[in-house]
């Protein structure tokens, strides 16, 4: 029974993460329609940033606020260069320059910093003996800290949605782009506005698992497919969805990579893609996104 | 001067242009007609003055040019645009479309006006909690125009509101648009097919055919017409 | 004599340009295997091979718009289909390309079928799942594929004639087997364009909803694009095995996929000669870059290039050339005698209203 | 088809058999050697017939010559790997300038992307090209694996290439010459060691990566436990995919709950630190020996307090570790990268082993232009499998030694230590000896 409450917990512990970073790309998303196949890389060279921040002398605190502050803005600066002015419909051409953003992120980390992987320190004790006893599993501070950052995250952005002026506009733009124009809502300001938000959610939880995975050139892609396959299975549309399919995506991916002889933890992500693609023939929209397939 | 006046204006969609030079204006206060037949470019005109597609030529709001402004700094100088197909914001609910309206207000008098258009719409009242999705033809109308008058605009514009609606509806609805000019002493442009109801509100009326506009003429006349009448009221 | 010249088509001078251009490239190929040392030619082998799989996905994701994030796995099922069978089961490559190509298809058509319901970024995301997934599956059967270390030892014997003799002999084979198999992948995707299927697959491209409305069968025309576009990559994956001789997980993963897409945006999008083009550029990028820099800041420049691209040649290099040459030699149209035109190649992107769905009177009026 | 493509393919076809009757362009063999019965015996003993060589084999290798090294230079691994080519560059430029070697060697750098088929394109052209004498330094496995059929055809010889998988060391390739750490002397210290530590057998977890070096380790863990006669069992086998960058907490909790005393771990990269860091803080402590891959001060000073008593082989002097700060060896290759390598970091160790591997390739040049074979291909190729001498970075009582076919592995020894947090580095374990057994039979 140990057992199975010990995968039950890894499992959410990683569904965390995927989720984390779904909510990244659907704020993104829900304005634009975009995907962001940089959002990773972005989110990792915040973490660097954050590492560089430490070196130079801060707190990691503030080495994580002021990386998150980074990201934020260069979220709009990223926004407003490369992908307005390609036009709201160019969807080739906008994925494309995100692969680009990919490549040139990834190989000047690369440069940057070198190729060896960097330790970050943790906000939360992290050593091996700090931890709550839950039914004989360990409960370690630092997946409850990512937990508990993801909520307020997501509590943030429910606030903002449902209770400001602000929100409204980016759910109007969301729904319809065309009439919040006509409302005199300045839509590429909200679409900035959500990648922003993004860059920002990336280079936090970047931040936050770097302790874990340590700092790496390639620390995010296969979260970033983890993240596509999360907000994909809940509806790209809706925040919420997105972070409880990749929770339930973690827990039933954990599982099987435990339980199912053949598949080792090599085969771990084989298994959420399987999902992925299974899901999709079913329901394109995911389980809680909204019903509106472009289809004729 | 006029309220809204536009003066030899080109407008399309990349490939050619749909307005040749087109002219006309809009006094404070008064109701003008835009008569013109499917494809004349009624829409074309509509979504030109806001700023939604490529135009050349003169757009004045009150003496100001807005020729070269983005649709959102249209509607913040007071230009409100009701558009073909309602433009319902569909996940939404009444009254956050009605509140979503009023967002180049900031928030102020946003009470009052909620108050004001529950009592000139009820139905839109009933159904405040409701996803407007899920609102009839002639309700989204009706919010349409709520929503659009939420900015306070000093000229509203309204793109064929009887389409798809009943008669009574339509009825309904242009007497309202009446109770907002007279009330308000708001300008008003609208372009219909249906001249019949849309000259009753009028003061004057222009024909749009096929990209070309016709004199501006008082309503009267154009309704006692032979021609209008055989063109647009299908007598 | 003012340029452009300008020559009616189908003129006696029209037909000349046409047949010169043939023969042009005809001696280019044949003259290549004595101009160019041994290594040289197993590299623009290399870079032929490339091109074929980006002719195979400009039908998909040029010519029909619909993005694929993971041809290397078409790629990668041709290439270790050969692999596997010349190897452990000792066949023929010409009936293991064949057997590749079949099974490229299938899987299209099933990678496919989503795409029915699916728009753009839906069905990048289902591509990038097929893509990632291959190379863990090859990993993990490496009794098979022989896993990360690789899978070695593929060749094609040349036929006995003398014309392939010596130790170069494969090399020169190889290279004519890609030329042949590149000429076909062309022909195949021309006559795709300019047959019923490639009309209706621009119309689905430039306005989905009105080309349904006249009644072309959507799921047969995206299914049958699908998987030609992935059996023209397994062809290429397949000879990719023979030519490199060595396949490994890392060769088809995602990488490939965008060196794949960045050679057709190069090249230029939705036009015949341009994989051709990118192909070659992407194949000697790593080659000129060690000369160029030393050190991983090419891969930033790389980076930096797939987006100047995007802005600066939306077109790519054929679109260039295409300008080039209308400088100097236009042919003029003539009123088509039952002849009908091939759809123009200007790439549009798939519902973009300023170029695609005017509402209802711009149409009407002009 | 229409009626004027099909006219023209059969105009192309006409054209290709006219153009089948000309010389074949292909062709261009023509060998036979005039070597002396010395050279032919020599090569013989090696395996080499000099008959299917070209004909400069023997003959001296001239003022200068270039030797090959593809490494990568963009993509990913480029990060990690570039440095490689200053490493084994220096050791070149130090030779030319103080040995005085009758050759003067131009080290030829180009990039393969990490990718052993763009390896074996990169090394065509490098010998047809730039006509390179020999090759050093080319990484992995499966990037040796490509090279050496090119290298078997054009008998060039490849002196210092680190693949540390067991076909590497195939006598039926003379020309290649290993310069890694076999994992077959990693596997078998390891289970000598718990033979030692666990007289009546132990459980054994192994945590290893879907690479080319995790499946050499599966098969030779799998090898050594079964020819020692180990009483220890394998209870669970975990693996990871290269790419996962996550804490691997599934398979600890699993290996964890097997009751495994003992963990053999073999992953790549960031996992070397994250495997240590997750069984510390499951609060699970077996006898953990780590992959030679990532024995060094950068992987285990991030690990922290979780790498505090994990055991490593260790052939290379660790240059992060105080034990060998004012080592005279170190201090001496240091100077060397300082001079020669162009403004590499002095503290990234792949540097420093990129200068062993150079190092090798000096050093049979050294032996070659002494023997009577002199410094021609051939000398270069006799005198590497004849090689016994004892390079700076290589930890003392470890020596590079190779004779013939019968030992072609270089190095079969190593130091197993631990990490003592309280030191900051390495602590000096056992030296196991293996020389001269790992060939692969």
């Amino acid at each position: 029974m140990e057992l199975l409450i010990a995968r039950l917990i890894d499992g959410v512990n990683y569904g965390v993460i995927y989720g984390f970073l779904a909510l990244a790309l659907v704020c993104v998303y829900r304005g634009t329609h975009h995907l962001n196949l940089a959002q990773g890389e972005m989110a990792m060279f915040s973490g660097f940033i954050a590492y560089a921040l430490h070196a130079a002398g801060l707190p990691v605190i503030l080495a994580i606020l002021g990386a998150v502050a980074v990201s934020f803005v260069a979220g709009g600066v990223v926004e407003r260069v490369l992908i307005r002015p390609l036009g709201a419909h160019a969807d080739y051409s906008i994925l494309l320059v995100t692969i680009g953003l990919f490549l040139m992120l990834n190989a000047a980390a690369g440069v940057i910093w070198g190729g060896d992987p960097l330790a970050f320190p943790s906000l939360v004790p992290d050593r091996p003996d700090d931890y709550i006893g839950f039914f004989g599993t360990r409960l370690r501070y630092l997946p409850l800290l990512i937990l508990g950052v993801l909520l307020a995250v997501m509590g943030g952005l429910f606030a903002l949605f449902r209770y400001t002026r602000l929100g409204l506009a980016m759910r109007a733009t969301a729904s319809n782009p065309e009439s919040a124009r006509l409302l005199g809502i300045r839509v590429s300001g909200i679409n900035a506005l959500g990648w922003m938000l993004a860059a920002a959610v990336g280079a936090l939880i970047a931040t936050l698992i770097a302790p874990t995975t340590t700092l790496t050139t390639t620390m995010m892609f296969n979260f970033l497919i983890y993240a596509a396959a999360a907000a994909t299975l809940g509806g790209f549309d809706s925040p919420l969805g997105a972070v409880l399919a990749g929770i339930v995506l973690g827990v039933v991916e954990n599982l099987v990579a435990s339980y199912v002889g053949f598949v080792g933890s090599d085969l771990k992500q084989a298994v959420a893609l399987v999902i992925l693609l299974v899901v999709l023939m079913v329901r394109p929209t995911g389980f809680f996104g909204s019903k509106r397939v472009e289809r004729v | 001067m006029s309220m809204l006046s536009i003066t030899d204006m080109y407008a399309g969609y990349g490939a050619g242009d749909v307005l040749d030079g087109v002219s006309l204006h809009v006094d404070a206060g008064e109701v003008v007609v835009v008569l013109g037949a499917n494809g004349a470019g009624k829409t074309t005109l509509m979504r030109a003055v806001a700023g939604l597609i490529s135009r050349r030529g003169g757009i004045e709001l009150d003496g100001e040019s807005i020729a070269r402004a983005a649709t959102d700094a249209i509607v913040r100088r007071g230009l409100a645009l009701v558009p073909q197909g309602r433009g319902t914001i569909v996940d939404l609910t009444v009254e956050e479309n009605l509140r979503a309206g009023a967002h180049v207000r900031r928030g102020r008098g946003l009470a009052e006006d909620l108050d004001r258009w529950y009592t000139q719409y009820p139905r839109l009242a009933d159904r405040r909690k409701q996803k407007a999705g899920l609102l009839s033809g002639g309700e989204q109308q009706m919010l349409a125009i709520a929503r659009a008058m939420m900015s306070r605009p000093r000229v509203l514009l309204c793109d064929e509101p009887s389409l798809g609606l009943s008669p009574l509806l339509t009825e309904e609805l242009f007497e309202s648009l009446r109770q907002i000019n007279t009330d308000l002493g708001m300008a008003i442009l609208v372009v219909e097919q249906n001249a019949m109801i849309a000259l009753e509100i009028a003061d004057r009326g222009y024909l749009l055919e096929i990209g070309e506009i016709s004199e501006s003429r008082p309503a009267a006349e154009l309704a006692a017409d032979d021609a209008v009448r055989a063109a647009y009221l299908g007598a | 004599m003012a340029l452009p010249v300008h020559i009616p088509a189908g003129s006696r001078a029209d037909i000349g340009w046409r047949v010169g251009r043939v023969v042009l490239i005809a001696l280019l190929v044949f003259a290549t295997p004595y101009l160019v040392p041994s290594f040289r030619l197993s590299q623009i082998t290399g870079a032929l091979v490339l091109a074929i799989a980006v002719v195979g996905l400009n039908l998909l994701s040029g010519f029909a718009g619909q993005i694929s994030l993971g041809h290397a796995a078409f790629f990668g099922i041709g290439a270790y289909t050969t692999g596997v069978m010349t190897v452990k089961w000792e066949t023929a490559v010409p009936i293991t390309l064949v057997v590749g190509m079949v099974l490229c298809f299938v899987v299209g058509v099933l990678v496919g079928l989503p795409a029915l319901r699916l728009q753009g970024m839906y069905l990048a995301l289902v591509t990038l799942a097929v893509g990632v997934l291959l190379p863990s599956l090859i990993r993990r059967f490496d009794g098979l594929t022989g896993g990360s270390s690789g899978l070695f030892g593929m060749e094609w014997e040349p036929p006995g004639i003398a014309y392939f003799a010596g130790r170069g002999g494969e090399t020169v084979w190889l290279y004519y087997v890609t030329v042949v198999a590149l000429v076909l992948a062309c022909v195949v995707v021309w006559n795709v364009m300019h047959s019923r299927i490639g009309r209706a697959v621009v119309a689905l491209r430039d306005n989905e909803a009105p080309a349904i409305m006249t009644g072309i069968n959507r799921a047969f025309v995206r299914t049958v694009v699908f998987g030609l576009s992935a059996s023209i990559a397994g062809l290429a994956g397949g000879i990719f095995a023979v030519q490199a001789g060595i396949l490994t997980p890392e060769a088809v993963s995602l990488l490939l996929t965008i060196n794949l897409l960045v050679a057709m945006i190069i090249g230029g999008r939705a036009s015949y000669w341009g994989p051709v083009f990118g192909a070659f550029v992407i194949y000697f990028v790593p080659v000129w870059t060690s000369d160029l820099s030393q050190g991983p800041i090419s891969g930033v420049l790389f980076g930096a290039l797939v987006i100047l691209l995007v802005f600066v040649m939306p077109n790519g290099l054929a679109g260039g050339l295409t300008s080039l040459v209308r400088r100097v030699v236009v042919v003029v149209p003539q009123p088509p005698r039952g002849a009908t035109e091939g759809p123009s190649p200007v790439p549009v992107e798939p519902g973009d209203p300023a170029a695609g769905n005017p509402p209802l009177e711009a149409r009407l009026v002009r | 088809m229409t009626k004027r493509s099909s006219k023209l393919t059969l105009a192309v076809a006409v054209a290709a058999l006219t153009f089948a009757s000309c010389g074949a362009p292909g062709d261009d063999s023509g060998s036979g050697s005039s070597a002396s019965d010395a050279a032919v015996e020599a090569a013989e003993a090696l395996g080499i017939d000099l008959d299917d060589c070209p004909a400069d084999m023997t003959d001296p290798l001239g003022d200068t010559a270039k030797v090959g090294l593809t490494l990568p230079l963009t993509g990913g691994p480029a990060a990690a790997f570039a440095v490689l080519g200053p490493g084994v560059k220096s050791a070149f430029e130090e030779a030319n300038a103080e040995a005085d070697l009758p050759t003067k060697f131009e080290l030829i750098l180009k990039d393969d992307q990490f990718q052993p088929d763009k390896t074996l394109v990169a090394a065509r052209e490098l010998v047809q090209k730039d006509g390179v004498v020999g090759f050093s330094g080319v990484t992995g496995t499966a990037g040796v694996l490509a090279i050496r059929d090119l290298l078997r055809e054009e008998c060039l010889p490849g002196i210092g290439l680190p693949g540390g998988g067991g076909t590497v060391l195939d006598p039926a390739y003379p020309e290649v010459v290993s310069g890694a750490v076999p994992f077959s002397l990693d596997a078998r210290v390891w289970v000598e060691d718990v033979n030692e530590r666990f007289p009546e057998g132990a459980k054994i977890a192994t945590f290893i990566g879907n690479t080319e070096s995790g499946k050499d380790y599966a098969e030779q863990i799998d090898h050594w436990l079964e020819e020692t006669g180990s009483k220890s069992t394998i209870v669970d086998k975990e693996t990871i995919d290269a790419a996962d960058a996550a804490a691997p907490s599934s398979a600890v909790t699993t290996m964890r709950n097997s009751g495994a005393e003992v963990l053999f771990a073999a992953p790549t990269g960031a996992q070397c630190i994250s495997i240590m860091t997750e069984a510390a803080n499951q609060g699970w402590e077996p006898v953990i020996y780590m992959t030679t891959n990532c024995s060094s001060s950068t992987y285990f000073g991030a690990a922290g307090g979780a790498a505090d008593g994990v055991l490593t082989l260790q052939t290379y002097k660790d240059v992060g570790s105080p034990r060998f700060a004012d080592d005279a060896g170190v201090q001496r290759v240091r100077d060397v990268l300082k001079e020669y390598g162009g403004g590499v970091d002095l503290t990234n160790t792949t540097a420093y082993s990129g200068y062993v591997y150079g190092q090798m390739f000096v050093e049979a040049a050294k032996q070659a232009a002494a023997s009577d074979l002199g410094l021609s291909k051939l000398g270069l190729i006799v005198a590497a499998r004849n090689l016994d001498f004892h390079p700076d970075m290589v930890a003392d009582g470890i020596d590079f030694t190779t004779s013939g076919l019968s030992d072609v592995a270089p190095i079969e020894a190593g130091e197993l230590n631990s990490w003592s947090v309280a030191e900051g580095g390495f602590q000096q374990g056992k030296l196991y000896d293996f020389e001269g057994e790992l060939t692969q039979k």
